[in-house]
């Protein structure tokens, strides 16, 4: 940037200074407008609605900072580009979102009754009403039970790599190796725990318990990670304060870190149970299949959960199955929803206080 | 640079932080800040360069201009204020990945001006030297910004913000963290500087504002909860001999009693 | 505790109980559950390598009935092993550029009127399960999707990855890549936005009191500071995409061979579908070969972690 | 039956009681659930779970003593020491009946044509890519009248390992001089053609014009697929449980041992009404088993399956082609002989 | 309390950054370390109540004693010596997850302390009174910390450090972020604290360092990259009238001058 010679002040070198011509108020709107119009007249011309729409955001997408490059200058073209991206980016990406929980919903919503959810599929055959009330409660069984095996071992886990383990060669090999582990392909950790029963409990041996060690495989390593960053991003201020009133590390570690953190810990764990409860492969190798209701997650006898309801409805390749296989999916996905539902409100109770 | 500041209110949302401030800066001159904790002097200062409104939900209310511009007006682009507008926080805060080198170019970078090396050095030597930091980290311009001292981290904000060469360079008690010679290194600086700049700066150590300042400006609380307002805006000599306002003079005498 | 006696007379026995170390058995303990728990992600890891070895490794050499007709283990794995990481390499390709996006859409661009909602809609896709996933991609994005694999084969037949017969269906991996974009970006999403969330004011101010414009504030202050969690970000989505069964499985008709064509009837097979289409109707020996196809998965996301560990570790020396 | 937990199957009055567990085709699924609601109903202190794991698993869990009886679409050979495994878990031959015929329809989506009627030949050179226009002679031969369009034919198979594809490539192989060896998989060797996992994956991929591919019977019903009609003899047959239910009374025994009643399937018949691409799905159980309750629940169950209840219900939920009774009378006599 | 440091290096991993202090701080005394930036103050500070060692590679060679027991004695449970000897950081730093009355007592809330309500907000009250900032909070003590502005923060730690009562408090210069009528505060809360407690203070404010304190240290650097060293140790009133060492006396005058 050349320097104005500062001994110069007068108004037009003022005005220069700042108002260097910008665009109106609402260009954007106004590029918009024009880039939904070309879309139109692309439409009329028969390009189709796909084509119509790619041709109006391009129109968008190039138009707006080539104004703003015209008129202002090209930092603030590069500016308004990447916010174009940025908003093109969610819309198109929005898409296929909206319209995959529109399809479970809107066919799901049609299969869901009080009897699907209070029914199991004892002894159900051809157009008699079923449900997933055993699915249901196998789901929560061994999601339960995943979570309870991830979440401490996860999170101290966690705690060990950033508050004791900080850079040193256990630490960097379990960081490393936990990186590995989110590559378990999900049907291997299923073959694991399967085999593992085996030994362990005889052949052929497919549990609710197995599935929970299965899916535990799976989702440790997503505790471990988002936990870790979330550890990470406690300043160290905060700890060496907490150190110095003469606190003990773990309290400074159980008191003030993990509620200073908890609502990102939080939000990880529970989006690393939303990432297992849907599992399929896993469950239908290590926990079976069950048309009836099973309680007991150690019983040597299967245990049916609502992905792997999904996939058996599915693979009948009948009107009903798919039906159920939807209704399961919306059951699912409402599951999660409440347990996302639960993270935010602990989130918000938990997040640091900023006052701002 | 005269920068006019008339009937201007600062919120944070619903909250009124500071009320109706009317001062005239003088270009090229120094104009230092004083008043308690908490009665706004920061947040007055960040209104300056429009930093004020990234806080969500804050807003400004009233009309300041620079150089004849009003900074708020419609077609203003907050980012080439703050171009023009340079600020020292009153915490380091070096960018911690970048290296020290980095890290003072980092403004220079920003306007993609493809530099050469040996401008880049210059550029960042007498920055460095300007900030009186150049010889402590001259071996180690390659080593990341955050390994440095409290001290030497806040000098090298301030190598960072004249690198760049701004007409009205901010300070927000951007000495609290330094030694006397740092701080008196600074304080030269700042006269030097005047001659280019118009610089407004908030400080909490009156001899510094008695020392480097042409004008001075009181801000005050009535009450806690209450909204600062500038209780005076004098020339400095005047402010610290012969203050207008009785609670100017309990402040300052406060302080040297 | 300003009862203390003089320390001057009293340079204090009861001062030395006071210091000597009472408070760190909590301390001993704490660290010890945490060394432990973080030893049981070893052994954990330690055992499912010994069983994928024992059951595995006769795999390498069996009847070569059992290689799906390519002859050799090695035959059989080379294709399976470059489907396996090109399907996630373009579901990447996909999904990161989005996924950055859409995190800095809700941490740095949208109101947050919008942003909150958009967060949460996000994360409620991380729990689809991947069966649905399948589901749709088979049923509903595939079929809608036969158009464009037309006008890719029409318009782009230059590119290996579009030159052939285009399927009639959409069963292929270009359909399947787009869904596992769809489920790695929540994963991808949720990390990045948190990261970025998560930079300090400070360093934002620094930036934009610089007279950075919004984008130069993030590639300045924000880019740098989540550049880790944006790492393992994307590593998880990548161990996600690598390890993907039924959605792939239900999506694609695959074959065992290495091509880069992705829009016919012929696509390449991933390792997990192989061993989900593999393992029902399994002899012992066959069972055999495809735990030893998940080994060799096993180690190559060893390998491509070790990488990505190595990039990271080489960008921060910098 | 009902499937309220809290009041389920109150009507019956037998006698079994405790829990026997099963697994192995997911062919059978649906059969077995009929039979699993049937026994059931009759026997409200029963619970049998049959496990749809694959054929595989299925001799393998039971070989191992994880399932006290299986279901198997392939019977149980030595190539692997399956038998001998199964032989020490039981303490003697194990058991192995026939449970159903179910009859494989060949399901074509074709622009303009309802009804098709091909030769073993044909199919073989569809399947296999030598046939790739629908208007090719070959195809047209035996179907004068239809309006055969110029476009490319896709013919689909499975993508996954099953005994449905095995029992067709093993028809193939016989009447059609189908050059690869018959196998679950599809074989890797064949250039073009499309893979859908499951019957659910196939029935998917139909939707695609020009689509050709194979899938149980009642699949094809359930999913309004037009179904090829097959050459056998001079005729054309339609896939129907009549037609398939006569194959058995065609084949010849191979069993290994007095107990094992498996079958080589006549895929070459020329019998007049006789439809030969089917799949003969088996039960495995053991001759004795140490638990006594066990061994009455085993033999219950698989008397209940071949009992003309079971097979009738079977063939409502399944489409599946009932047992002649003669072979059941056979089966039924070595299942009574459990204990 | 009286500490006694002997022939104590400080290292930074391979980094040495304090040589060879040796010295003695008389107990229920205020003792003051001035020098330039990056000479050690901090670091040096921080080995008094271990709490360098939380740094990663970070080591301590030599010998202190307070109340004549080796604080890296073979027994010492560092924690144990972190509670008799309080600390107030360089920049204000209180908990973000806790209120303003969480926070004064987050010494004994962290430690589990189990208290009346009534006993609790008589420690909150005096605390807060003692650090000067009572009548800004006492209307919103359940308000979280980080609301305050940067110098009520300061004044929050200072509260939150006091109020576990401490026999020595280390404080790192601890007004550097306050307003002089705080720092006036601050400075005769450490008068009154001084019968009670050893106290040892970082300043770079020169006057402030001849204000409070009964003996001052000053450190400095021989060279930039080279270890800071103590120079001299006296009484106040002779180093600032008649310094030993002339190095002591061009600082302080340059200050001065
Ligand atoms: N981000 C914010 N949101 C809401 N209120 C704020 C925010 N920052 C500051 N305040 C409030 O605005 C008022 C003025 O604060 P400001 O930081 O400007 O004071 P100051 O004069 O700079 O104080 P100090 O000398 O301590 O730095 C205070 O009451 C403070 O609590
Ligand atoms: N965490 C650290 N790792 C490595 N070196 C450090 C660290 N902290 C400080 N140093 C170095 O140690 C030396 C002493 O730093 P220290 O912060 O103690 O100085 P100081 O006298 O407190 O300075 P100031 O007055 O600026 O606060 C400096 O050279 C600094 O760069
Ligand atoms: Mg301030
Ligand atoms: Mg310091």
């Amino acid at each position: 940037m050349s320097k104005i010679d500062p001994s110069v002040d007068d108004v037009v070198q003022e005005e220069n200074m700042l108002a260097h011509a910008t665009l109106p108020r609402g260009a954007q709107w106004l590029v918009g407008v024009a880039a939904l119009a070309l879309g139109g007249l692309a439409v009329v011309l028969g390009v189709g609605i796909v084509g119509a729409a790619v041709i109006g955001v391009l129109a968008f997408l190039i138009g707006y900072p080539l104004w703003a490059l015209l008129v202002e200058n090209k930092r603030s073209a590069t500016d308004k580009l990447v916010t174009g991206l940025v908003w093109t980016a969610f819309a198109v990406a929005v898409i296929p979102l909206i319209w995959l929980i529109y399809t479970v919903v809107s066919r799901g919503a049609a299969t869901i009754s009080p009897e699907f959810l209070t029914f199991s599929m004892r002894s159900v055959t051809g157009d008699d009403q079923g449900g997933l009330y055993h699915a249901l409660i196998g789901t929560l069984i061994v999601t339960g039970i995943a979570a309870v095996i991830s979440i401490p071992i996860g999170i101290m886990t966690a705690i060990y790599l950033i508050e004791y383990g900080k850079g040193n060669r256990l630490a960097k090999g379990i960081t490393f190796l936990v990186d590995v582990m989110t590559g378990i392909p999900s049907i291997v950790a299923g073959l694991f725990a399967f085999a593992l029963f085996t030994l362990i409990m005889g052949p052929g041996t497919r549990f609710g318990f197995g599935g929970g060690v299965a899916l535990s495989l799976l989702m440790i390593p997503t505790v471990v990670r988002s936990t870790e960053e979330m550890l990470k991003l406690v300043p160290d201020d905060l700890r060496e304060a907490a150190y110095a009133l003469g606190v003990p590390k773990w309290r400074t570690i159980t008191k003030m870190v993990l509620p200073t953190a908890i609502g990102g810990i939080v939000t990880g764990v529970v989006l690393s149970i939303s990432r297992v409860i849907g599992e399929t492969a896993p469950l239908l190798v290590a926990s079976g299949f069950n048309p009836n209701l099973n309680t007991n997650a150690f019983d040597d006898s299967p245990m049916m959960t609502v992905p792997v309801f999904i996939y058996t409805q599915l693979s009948e390749a009948t009107a009903k199955g798919v039906e159920y296989a939807w209704g399961g999916a919306l059951v699912l996905f409402i599951l999660v929803m409440v347990l996302n539902l639960i993270a935010r409100i602990v989130g918000t109770i938990f997040a640091p206080k900023t006052g701002r | 640079m005269s920068i006019q500041v008339k009937d201007t209110s600062i919120f944070y949302g619903d909250f009124k932080a500071v009320e109706d401030v009317t001062m005239s800066v003088k270009p090229k001159s120094v104009t230092a800040f004083i008043g308690p904790s908490g009665c706004g002097k920061s947040t007055f200062l960040r209104t300056l360069n429009r930093m004020h409104e990234v806080i969500p939900g804050a807003y400004v209310e009233g009309k300041i201009t620079i150089a004849g511009q009003d900074i708020y007006g419609p077609n203003v682009d907050p980012v080439a204020v703050r171009r023009k507008v340079g600020m020292v926080f009153q915490r380091p805060n070096p960018f911690p990945t970048m290296s020290i080198y980095d890290n003072v170019l980092a403004g220079n970078k920003l306007n993609a001006k493809r530099m050469k090396k040996s401008e880049a050095d210059t550029i960042v030597e007498s920055a460095l030297r300007g900030a009186n930091l150049w010889n402590e980290v001259k071996d180690r311009l390659g080593k990341p910004g955050m390994g440095l001292s409290g001290g030497q981290q806040q000098r090298l904000c301030i190598a960072r913000a004249i690198a760049v060469q701004p007409e009205v360079l901010l300070m927000d008690e951007p000495c609290s963290a330094l030694d006397p010679i740092s701080t008196a290194a600074i304080e030269d600086l700042i006269h030097e500087l005047k001659s280019d700049y118009t610089i407004v700066i908030v400080t909490h150590n009156m001899q510094q504002a008695a020392r480097v300042s042409d004008d001075t400006g009181f801000f005050n609380l009535k009450a806690a909860g209450q909204p600062g307002h500038l209780v005076e805006f004098n020339p400095t000599k005047q402010m610290f001999t012969n203050p207008d306002n009785p609670d100017t003079e309990a402040y300052i005498s406060g302080r040297f009693g | 505790m300003t009862v203390a006696a003089d320390p001057g007379a009293d340079p204090g026995v009861d001062t030395k109980s006071e210091l000597s170390g009472r408070g760190s058995v909590g301390d001993v303990v704490f660290r010890g559950i945490a060394v432990t728990a973080a030893t049981l992600i070893l052994v954990a890891l330690a055992a499912v390598f010994i069983f994928l070895g024992i059951e595995g490794i006769p795999g390498f050499s069996v009847d070569a009935q059992h290689y799906t007709g390519r002859g050799s283990f090695l035959g059989l794995v080379v294709p399976l092993l470059f489907a396996t990481m090109y399907a996630a390499v373009l579901a990447l390709i996909v999904a990161v550029p989005f996924s950055v996006a859409i995190a800095l859409f809700i941490s740095h661009y949208a109101p947050r009127r919008i942003a909150t909602p958009v967060a949460y809609v996000i994360d409620l896709l991380a729990a689809v399960p991947s069966v649905v996933f399948g589901l749709w991609g088979a049923v509903v994005l595939g079929p809608y999707l036969v158009p464009a694999h037309t006008w890719l084969s029409e318009n782009l037949a230059w590119l290996p990855f579009f030159d052939g017969q285009p399927s009639g269906n959409g069963r292929t991996l270009f359909t399947a890549a787009i869904v596992l974009a769809v489920m790695v970006l929540p994963i991808i999403t949720s990390i990045c936005r948190e990261v970025f969330a998560q930079t300090p004011r400070l360093h934002e101010e620094a930036a934009l009191a610089l007279g950075a414009t919004r984008w130069e504030m993030i590639r300045y202050a924000v880019f740098p500071y989540a550049r880790s969690g944006m790492v393992s970000a994307v590593m998880l989505g990548l161990g996600r995409a690598l390890g993907e069964t039924m959605a792939i499985a239900m999506i694609v008709s695959p074959k065992v061979i290495i091509s880069l064509f992705i829009i016919g009837t012929n696509n390449p097979q991933t390792i997990a579908a192989y061993i989900a289409q593999g393992y029902k109707e399994s002899t012992p020996d066959r069972l055999s070969v495809l735990i030893a196809t998940g080994l060799v998965l096993f180690a190559f996301t060893f390998l491509v972690n070790a990488l990505a560990r190595w990039i990271v570790a080489r960008g921060r020396a910098k | 039956g009902a499937a309220n937990e809290q009041n389920s199957g109150s009507e019956g009055e037998g006698t079994l009681s405790g829990t026997i567990k099963g697994g192995g085709s997911s062919a059978q699924e649906k059969a077995q659930a009929a039979w699993v609601a049937g026994i059931q109903d009759a026997n409200p202190d029963l619970s049998v779970v049959y496990e749809p794991v694959g054929s595989g698993s299925g001799r393998e869990g039971f070989a191992t003593g994880g399932y006290l009886f299986g279901g198997t679409d392939s019977a149980l050979n030595d190539d692997e020491g399956e038998l001998t495994k199964a032989k020490e878990q039981c303490g003697g031959d194990p058991i192995q009946v026939p449970a159903y015929v179910s009859p494989i329809a060949v399901v074509f989506n074709v622009e303009g044509v309802d009804e098709l009627n091909l030769d073993a030949k044909t199919l073989a050179d569809i399947f296999s890519g030598k046939i790739a226009k629908w208007n090719d002679p070959a195809i047209a031969a035996t179907n004068p009248d239809a309006k055969l369009p110029d476009t490319a034919i896709t013919p689909v198979h499975r993508a996954d390992d099953s005994g449905t594809q095995e029992n067709f490539t093993e028809y193939l192989a016989a009447a059609g001089g189908w050059a690869e060896e018959p196998d679950g998989e599809w074989p890797a060797s064949i250039k073009g053609g499309e893979g859908g996992d499951g019957t659910s994956g196939v029935v998917t991929a139909m939707q695609g014009a020009g689509y050709i591919g194979f899938v149980d019977a009642s699949a094809a019903t359930e999913n309004d697929l037009a179904t090829v009609k097959v050459k056998v003899g001079e005729d054309f047959v339609e896939p129907t449980p009549e037609a398939a239910a006569k194959i058995l009374a065609a084949s010849k025994s191979v069993g290994t041992s007095d107990n094992d009643m498996a079958v080589e399937v006549a895929r070459t018949t020329t019998e007049a009404g006789v439809y030969p691409v089917v799949l003969v799905t088996y039960l495995l159980a053991c001759p004795t088993y140490e638990n006594a309750e066990d061994a009455a629940n085993v033999k219950g169950y698989l008397e209940f399956i071949l009992s003309e209840e079971g097979q009738e219900a079977a063939a409502e939920e399944a489409g599946s082609a009932p047992l002649d009774r003669e072979t059941a009378d056979k089966a039924l006599e070595l299942v009574g002989a459990i204990k």
